[in-house]
């Protein structure tokens, strides 16, 4: 049984990182799925292009709240345009346009999800929000 | 505990669907309200039509036309026997209760909503029996009235102000529920109903495979429902109207089959019930739904319904013991069908339905196309049983176990 | 004399169909327009998917559900590639072609057509390539306008007045006729329509299973089919729709599965192509569908139309040595695809068809859902046979020993 | 093989008793079936509520035309409540509520349609306009 839930993926939703209070955020973004209820927040903090701080909340399944606090891990440190990159990176393994993951071991966790196409969009919820927080103004 | 509901030997019937022998794994098969496994006896159906009985239906002179277009009728007899419907000509195959709804919307509804009037559904609706009328009522001037729900989820139809009044054209309500398993009283409201001559339409799709379903005596002016929740094959249902109804309705599809004259501006329809099957019928479809109709008939939906609350009632039982948990809809009582919903504290139906799946155990999560009823229930959404009478204890066995095991995974 | 088109060799491939041995008598099935029979794939897919493989097409999280989802999705992007759409996002699955033209009638039309506007058809369309316009015309104050025909049954465009004019907005056309077999220029027509930008609707019924197509070297803006004429299963056809155009297409059928929310009085919409597939999808009809596609495209659709020609040419020339007998439409020739429409004097074609059925031919009598190509031929009904691949030489000879003996019955 | 083109069928197709002309007739009713084109008129002359002539004229398939004769030839001196029975019969008879043939011969002849469905309008087209010329004024 290839579970998805994964110690990893577990680790996050039960001591999600980088989660709640979104005030001291430069930029904040929202991303919902109507059809399951999933509805985070997604804040960033940057200083000379760099992340200072990712944070998101809300509510969502497991897997939305792990991806959420995954990202937020391999995020924090990286230019704006690496982060983007990165965001790049997971639409196009999630899409199925590459097959492996982003060279990072944390966001490999993520991979059984892609056996599940129903709940991808739950991965990806964090991704997209993180991705409007990004945009060049 | 179980007992065999009457004299059916359910275990045995369970070995009429293939699907349960098809896997290395135990299919414990819980989502048979989304769909239902189908027999071995309609798979065959199926394939004796296409492989030695395959013709056009209404269209030919040669003997496998004739033979098509007799067996295609005489699965219109077997759907007016089981709802003992009046008429064979009141039985309109459609592709599905969805369309079914929509045709009355559509040909009926249209015609006859002034601006004012008021078309009335309840807040357990699903969404095939609620968007159809929202569009209608919006597009004619009308009002979409919706029936609240008590704090247990049944209809509080004291509280349906003009429920019953002259402004109401059509009262629209679903049979039993796809969420909560309530059984509504369907007798009491076309009781009602009848005082002001108001027509209603029973969404039977959860229903008519599941327990006793009579037209005559629900005294409905329209039902419909799916064959593929009733061990039939997809892309088939009906709609029954009564033929003053029918009389009254526009077709929903217009093309083949459908029209005695075409003129050039102008055109006559034929008539009932061709008038409203536009296009090639489905005559596999209807052979299939039709054996599944007299499979299940001849079990018996007394038995059925029994069997079914039994396994619900085992399982409410079950579940309730657990920590955390919190089933929807009324206790256990005799206005409940074979469909369960329920959550666990902190943990997202979507993570039940998945880790069940990982152990064999196949229940929905989600809003089950009932958003209005989500937000009565003030939930984005639950996970939800429904049984079968194909189903047996150890079906509730293994979900109460992939309930522990989603808490162990996923519990604080 | 019939020779082998190509190399295929369609005697080993008329084996693939169980129904050619399953009678005791042999059967001239020459009714394939009307509808196709199935391949023992194509049959034996919907057993296996009934028996293995069935569960809720994009309503579950478990496996059984995900692979039904998975292999929905994959039959979508079957039919996008034997069509070569550009996206499996612009083919929504339908009951019916019947169903796919009311949606674009329904959904499109509806909004497009101000008072004064034009929808044009041809003299030739099947009835559900017909009715749907007339009704919406009517509906919208527009008109209905006919493109004519020569007296050899082809499209007479330079009598069309106004037809690529500034009022059109819309032509609905058929690829082939049902009747004549004639196959229309649509290219010529959608390149004459995009200087207007008038958008093109291709009823394409009887062509996709018969000849290649290509919505892009088509260049139409919408295309529609049933899977039943092509060797698939009954209850399934698709709409093809441009991005563009679907975009503006309000859903026929509202319900399960189209919505992303409800609200009280409003709602919004799920993304395309789900908007349009409202209620639960058809997974065994997509499967077959698929597979006959798969089927047809393995044989090749240029192999297939070379075939289906020579034995109508083959037809056309045995019956044409008859006395008394009128065949109508073209004389032979690359416009023609494998169907036949003929008469005997004096004779009325319901016993044409009736003597042949007792013979064993299968072919059909009446007005072939076509009362307005009636009445330009001047005639209440024709008889009609209809080639597949999957014909030959004998069904021809049986085909002309029935005429013959129709007139030794009834003739004078 | 049943055949439905028995030797009397034929016979009557061929050589069509009471065929023609309608102007000597005292009441004509039309029947007529778009869906295949059979268009057909029957005409009566009564006397004394005796039927003295019963006629048609029209086109249809060979089903329709011999009906028509063989009807016309039936009924011709028959009491007019008498040949209202007789069409009654027939309806009976064709929608399957009685099995056996209307007491009559040449009747007999129109059995063999009763096996298939699509052509039973055919052989009632002529009946049930007959039955309106019978209609009590
Ligand atoms: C040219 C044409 N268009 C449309 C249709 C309608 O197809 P269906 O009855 O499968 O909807 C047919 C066949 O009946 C046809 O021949
Ligand atoms: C109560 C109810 N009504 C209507 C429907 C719609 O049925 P279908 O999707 O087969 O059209 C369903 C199932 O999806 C249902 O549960």
């Amino acid at each position: 049984m290839n579970s998805v839930y994964k110690t990893v993926l577990l680790d996050h939703f039960h001591n999600p990182r980088n989660k709640g209070d979104l005030d001291s955020m430069d930029r904040v973004k929202r991303g919902s799925n109507p059809r399951c209820g999933d509805d985070i927040e997604v804040g960033i903090r940057a200083e000379n292009e760099i992340l200072e701080s990712v944070r998101f909340r809300g509510r969502g399944c497991s897997i939305c709240l792990a991806s959420a606090s995954i990202m937020s891990e391999c995020t924090i440190g990286l230019t704006m345009r690496q982060a983007r990159h990165l965001v790049q990176q997971m639409l196009d393994w999630f899409g199925d346009t590459i097959s492996e993951a982003p060279s990072n071991t944390t966001l490999a966790a993520l991979g059984a999800v892609r056996q599940h196409p129903a709940r991808k969009k739950c991965v990806l919820l964090a991704w997209v929000a993180l991705d409007e927080t990004l945009e060049i103004k | 505990m179980l007992t065999a509901s009457d004299s059916v030997d359910f275990d045995a019937l369970r070995k009429d669907f293939p699907i349960f022998d098809s896997g290395p794994q135990t299919l414990h098969y819980l989502d048979s309200a989304a769909t239902s496994q189908k027999p071995r006896c309609v798979i065959d159906a199926i394939d004796l039509c296409y492989r030695n009985q395959y013709g056009p239906v209404h269209r030919g002179l040669y003997p496998l036309a004739e033979s098509a277009t007799e067996a295609y009728e005489k699965a219109r007899q077997t759907i007016e026997n089981f709802i003992n419907a009046p008429s064979p000509d009141e039985i309109i195959f459609t592709r599905s209760a969805t369309e079914a709804i929509n045709l009355v919307a559509s040909g009926w509804a249209r015609q006859a909503l002034e601006a004012g009037d008021e078309i009335w559904v309840s807040q357990m609706e699903h969404h095939s029996n609620y968007l159809p009328w929202q569009r209608v009522c919006r597009d004619r001037g009308a009002s979409l009235k919706v029936i609240p729900l008590d704090s247990s989820g049944q209809l509080d139809l004291d509280k349906a102000d003009g429920l019953f009044g002259n402004r109401t054209r059509l009262i629209a309500i679903t049979h039993v529920s796809n969420v909560l398993g309530i059984v509504n009283p369907v007798e009491k409201i076309t009781r009602l109903a009848s005082v002001n001559s108001i027509p209603v339409l029973v969404d039977a799709a959860q229903s008519v495979g599941h327990m006793p379903v009579d037209v005559q005596s629900l005294s409905c002016d329209f039902l419909v429902a799916s064959a593929h929740k009733m061990c039939g094959p997809g892309g088939i249902g009906f709609l029954y109207g009564k033929k003053e109804r029918l009389t009254q309705t526009e077709p929903l599809l217009l093309g083949g089959g459908m029209v005695d004259q075409v003129l050039a501006d102008t055109s006559i329809w034929a008539e009932i019930p061709a008038r409203f099957e536009a296009g090639s019928p489905n005559l596999a479809g209807a052979l299939g739904f039709a054996v599944a109709a007299a499979y299940i008939e001849e079990i018996g939906r007394q038995p059925i319904a029994k069997r079914e609350q039994e396994l619900a009632a085992t399982a409410f039982e079950a579940l309730s013991e657990i920590d955390g948990v919190t089933i929807y809809g009324p206790e256990n009582s005799p206005y409940r069908s074979g469909i369960l919903s329920f959550n666990i504290d902190g943990i997202h139906p979507h993570d039940i339905a998945q880790i069940a799946g990982e152990h064999g155990v196949a229940i929905r999560a989600g809003h089950h196309c009932c958003q209005p009823l989500m937000r009565h229930l003030n939930t984005p959404s639950t996970a939800r049983a429904s049984f079968s009478f194909y189903n047996n204890k150890d079906d509730i066995a293994a979900l109460v176990m992939a309930v522990h095991e989603t808490k162990k995974i996923l519990g604080s």
